[in-house]
């Protein structure tokens, strides 16, 4: 099996969509002649050219509301927003009219878009270029959420949510761009709507997202060297949420740790363990643990920042916590 | 402003006398329509919450009348108008202000989400200026196909305010995109006057296509002719690959903004002037010198398609409360 | 002790505190000559004038990002956003700016903006104009959220928000506005982040915010008829949020239902389950049951609407089966 | 366009020489700050996002001469010039931009959020136009009270096709509050030209104004006497209650988007003859004619102030990390 970064994978889902489709377009600021500011897009421009690859104004709101219009019209626009910071200015378009087009025509109306965006800290953007707002969208009915966090799946999911034929909000992480993994040497669609079980585990589960997939996985190696068992699930779509996977997982395990990057207060990891304690009630041996942000924007100074945001270490110590309960 | 040329002068009559009674009465069919949603909506029989347009019916006339089948539209809470005018039978958007499976949003929509995708309505928006950027985006995909339709955004001088506004039209003259925008300019944003609303006097909205080099045309929106010469002209215009069109239509609301609206914050003598002399449908009339007769018998006749459309209404179906989940995904 | 309608209670502490410092004005679409879309702020243009009740342009972001402006310089400015459907469109102001500003100078700077805003089903409004978008800010470090549920409430907690020195988000749900209760005949302040105890009970907790609260009493009624005694806590104040009140609810009933209007997926009942789970886990009988809208963007037609949104009906349904766990 | 008397032009000399060699230092200082902030990020020392503003320093220097101590002003991603030029010390910046207590946020901020309220810098945004709507509220607020103060708003022509830039100017021009608007247009957005991201010439800019009926002054932003003489009139105008001013001043961006920008989407003898014929510094040194020596001089001068804020900077005191939690809420 080849081996691809997660940028590659991203950008070899984009071209070959590009090639199998006409209909698919990108648009967003600065994915041309640079090839956007994660250099995701690079080369796409010079194979499909500057009618398929367009650069756009820094109007967020237009950029997704003409996504909206051009897939309403049969097009599979794959739209960037450059960091998910910027969701906030196209909230409008994304949830009164995206999610909502469908019901409202009584099913005359797909909107067949993707909307790809990134995010993260890491590395010191201060508080309005590293949030992590996935969970925001997971409580509007007619979006889908992805959040991909391997070359295998970004690629793969990323194939899917262009060809679903409803809005597809589509989460990268900034730190993963780099990171390298084995892909099949066919792109192998991945369907919307499937965990992923990455590492089996008989003492605890660990259901983790984007970076924090690999937290818990370095967490969870740790874990074992004491002797603890984890298994980690990595959703991957957020909605719909594949609930069987998750709740199976920890029926089994008896104890669950959720785990993303994005404020704990609110987060995706409320929602799962909401679920969790829902169908897992009678199986649940402590209490779940959520691990996230701490409740602070984030700060710039490096120290601060790297203390806000979770790691392997507080993955770790949540594990131990949920197992030391009898 | 816009010059000479560009504006569709009232006095040049290029329209027959034919075509302009078609006109009348369609104008007269959508009056019909509106007062009577109005007074179902007394009687407490029309769930929701209904805007109507009595005073802007040359507007959605004249617009819609210079549109083909194929162009495509979005229009605002103010719908009803537009929906009939581009061919959406009144009896389907009665039963969607019912909220039957027989209206043209399947009594999902409302009168506010008026949808029809065989005749190109894309939906009305109760967000202001929320089906902007769509237009854009359908124009778009238009000029990526090489396909020779408009698309066309309704909106109010309310909706010019917005941030939506200022990126789609910007985001459409950008890319030369074959987009109408039809400022339909009644002066007012609910209960807040032009004066208290817009930075520039409410005749010079027009100004507004300047931020974006964009063709600018304009007409008096009471005038029926004078829109649809001016609604042709843009069509031409953004058809010709030359770009999209400001439509600046200066039109006048004859009635509250919602249906049960007091007005307490509005002048009555300066309404009741307005309905004397703004009055689209009186003006046409006028115009066309018609009878005492002549007007009964349209009268009659779409009064009778409104009556039609108030038993199919009533004769349609409920939907089944567990089809609310329906079609949240396709 | 007088009785006020839930609206005039609103109005009240507006008309208070406007009075109280000449700092604090009010400003908003239609909320001068009209008194606003709901009729809220009927009677203050005459009593203040123009300058302290401003009607705005249709510009959400604006009239936001200019009460953040006014607010740090020292204003208090109260800014209505007529549905809060309407804050998609303000959203970046909200999070990136009022929430952020703080952290990012380091503590110079202070926020002191109320952001008023109501929504709520029940009257066939359509998809746009009924959401319940409450949880996204809870999620939004820097920011207050309130939602108020009695005259008492509104009027005690708005005129907290109007003091505090953060920005606040405060719902106020649109069928209530003509509900009447007793309030204090002087408004007293109610602090922020205090939870109330409607009603004691020793079988189940319901934790019920908005709409939600008085469906919920209905239902504590109906299950009290079959001898099941119902605890009612409304958080009012859901960020910061009263952990103990609500843990300690549960902690003694070992039940517990929630209960709002939104969403379920995704929405503040997560929260709450999320953090009850954990607070109280070794005294849970049954899993925490959540009650929210369906998984829909809202139809128009009566019947579906009725459907979408809960009820005194789903609260009992689901009281009865936490009590039919043994 | 704007008449002759709105524009301030560059041959009308009003300023003393003595008045321009200050502005030589300040804009020199800028100048050598971030060139020292590029060489750290290079070394490694600094973390983050950074963006200098190299060629664009007359309009730093020149907008803020023409401010007084309690006017308040809002910055962007590009802000160093700004901050310094309103008198924030340069070792405070570089301390923030390492990160720490010292620094002018406290190290909370970085680069893309330089705060300083006791010289009313009430924030540098790096959300594109983001800091524009809180200044027509700062205006409103010394409207209100009384104050004779004005709020300065810096961005782009990149930020001119935002909805918050729309929605801004328009309430500010509407209420006629003490604002001024700064535009500082160097053709980019990041990697976008100007034809691709502007639907108006990038020169004509300024009729953006248009669309909100708003004062408009224009110069040339590489000539910091014509900024500053057109600053001093923008706040002339808004402070006598006459509404806000758009200050349009064409720049140029000497260097790349960002601190480590390849630019590979930029045309090097494009960049080359820019650096040659449009450096600020250079156009100001020559028509002050000054020595080698003079030159010199004040450039050892600065370039300690700034060897001086990198030794404060790095002697500075690291934020304890639970400190993360000290300004959450107030
Ligand atoms: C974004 C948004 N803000 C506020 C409203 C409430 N609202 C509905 S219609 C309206 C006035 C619209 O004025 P205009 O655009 O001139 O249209 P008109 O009603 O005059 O046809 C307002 C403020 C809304 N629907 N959407
Ligand atoms: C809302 C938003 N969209 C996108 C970005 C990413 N971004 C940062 S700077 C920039 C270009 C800004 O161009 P301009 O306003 O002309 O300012 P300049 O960089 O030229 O000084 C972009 C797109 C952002 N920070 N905020
Ligand atoms: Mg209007
Ligand atoms: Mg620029």
């Amino acid at each position: 099996m080849p081996e691809l970064t997660y940028r590659e994978a991203v950008r070899d889902a984009l071209a070959q969509a590009l090639r199998a489709d006409e209909n698919v377009f990108v648009m967003g600021e600065d994915i041309a002649e640079m090839g956007g500011s994660m250099a995701v897009t690079q080369g796409l421009l010079e194979e499909f050219g500057p009618t398929r690859i367009r650069n756009t104004p820094i109007s967020e709101m237009a950029i997704v509301g003409s996504g909206i219009g051009a897939a309403i019209q049969g097009m599979r626009p794959i739209v960037e927003i450059m960091y998910e910071d910027f969701l906030t200015l196209s909230m409008e378009q994304l949830v009164n009219q995206a999610a909502k087009h469908r019901t409202m025509s009584g099913g005359q109306v797909k909107v067949p878009l993707t909307i790809r965006t990134q995010g993260g800290a890491g590395w010191s953007p201060g508080a309005q270029h590293a949030q992590q707002l996935e969970a925001w969208f997971v409580h509007v009915p007619g979006l889908k959420v992805v959040f991909a966090s391997t070359p295998q799946d970004v690629r793969g999911l990323l194939w899917s949510a262009i060809y679903d034929d409803n809005p597809v909000i589509f989460f990268e992480h900034r730190t993963l761009y780099p990171i390298k993994g084995e892909v099949p040497s066919e792109l192998e669609p991945i369907p919307l709507g499937e965990a992923r079980v990455h590492r089996e585990g008989t003492d605890v589960t660990v259901v983790a997202t984007g970076r924090l997939v690999h937290e818990s996985l370095r967490a969870a190696e740790e874990a074992e060297r004491d002797g603890i068992s984890v298994e980690v699930v990595d959703p991957r779509t957020l909605l719909p949420l594949d609930e069987d996977t998750i709740v199976g997982s920890v029926r089994k395990t008896t104890r669950c740790v959720t785990a993303h990057e994005a404020v704990a207060r609110g987060g995706f990891g409320s929602e799962l363990a909401a679920v969790i304690q829902h169908g897992a009630f009678d199986w649940l041996d402590a209490p779940i643990e959520r691990i996230g942000a701490k409740f602070a924007p984030l700060p710039f100074a490096p120290a601060m920042e790297q203390w806000v945001v979770p790691h392997a270490a507080e993955v770790l110590e949540a594990i131990r916590r949920t197992v030391a309960r009898s | 402003m816009a010059t000479v040329e560009e504006r569709a002068e009232p006095g040049r009559k290029k329209v027959s006398e034919e075509v302009l009674r078609d006109f009348f009465r369609e104008m007269l069919l959508i009056r019909r329509f509106e007062e009577k949603v109005e007074e179902r909506f007394r009687a407490g029989e029309l769930p929701g919450f209904l805007h109507v347009a009595i005073g802007q019916e040359a507007v959605a006339t004249g617009v819609c009348s210079a549109l083909a089948l194929e162009d495509v539209f979005a229009s605002t809470h103010r719908a009803h108008g537009h929906s009939i005018a581009k061919g959406t039978p009144a009896k389907k958007i009665m039963a969607e202000l019912y909220g039957k499976t027989e209206g043209c949003s399947g009594g999902y929509g409302g009168s506010m989400h008026l949808y029809d995708l065989s005749v190109g309505n894309l939906g009305a928006n109760a967000v202001v200026a929320g089906g902007l950027p769509g237009i854009v985006g359908a124009a778009l995909a238009f000029q990526m196909r090489g396909e020779k339709r408009v698309a066309v955004a309704f909106f109010g001088d309310g909706a010019t305010n917005t941030g939506t506004f200022h990126e789609s039209l910007n985001l459409a003259q950008l890319w030369r995109v074959p987009a109408i925008f039809v400022l339909e300019n009644n002066g007012w944003a609910e209960s807040t006057p032009a004066v208290q609303q817009l930075p520039l006097p409410v005749d010079q909205m027009g100004k507004r296509a300047a931020a974006f080099g964009m063709k600018l045309i304009e007409a008096d929106g009471q005038d029926v002719e004078a829109v649809y010469l001016a609604a042709l002209a843009a069509r031409e215009h953004a058809l010709a690959g030359k770009g999209p069109v400001l439509l600046h239509l200066r039109t006048f609301r004859l009635t509250g903004h919602f249906v049960g609206d007091p007005q307490v914050y509005r002048d009555r003598d300066e309404l009741k002037q307005e309905r004397e002399t703004k009055d689209p449908l009186r003006l046409l009339g006028a115009r066309l010198d018609l009878s005492d007769g002549d007007f009964a018998s349209v009268d009659a006749d779409v009064t009778a398609e409104v009556e039609a459309a108030v038993e199919f209404a009533k004769a349609g179906t409920d939907p089944k409360p567990e089809d609310a989940l329906k079609y949240v995904y396709a």
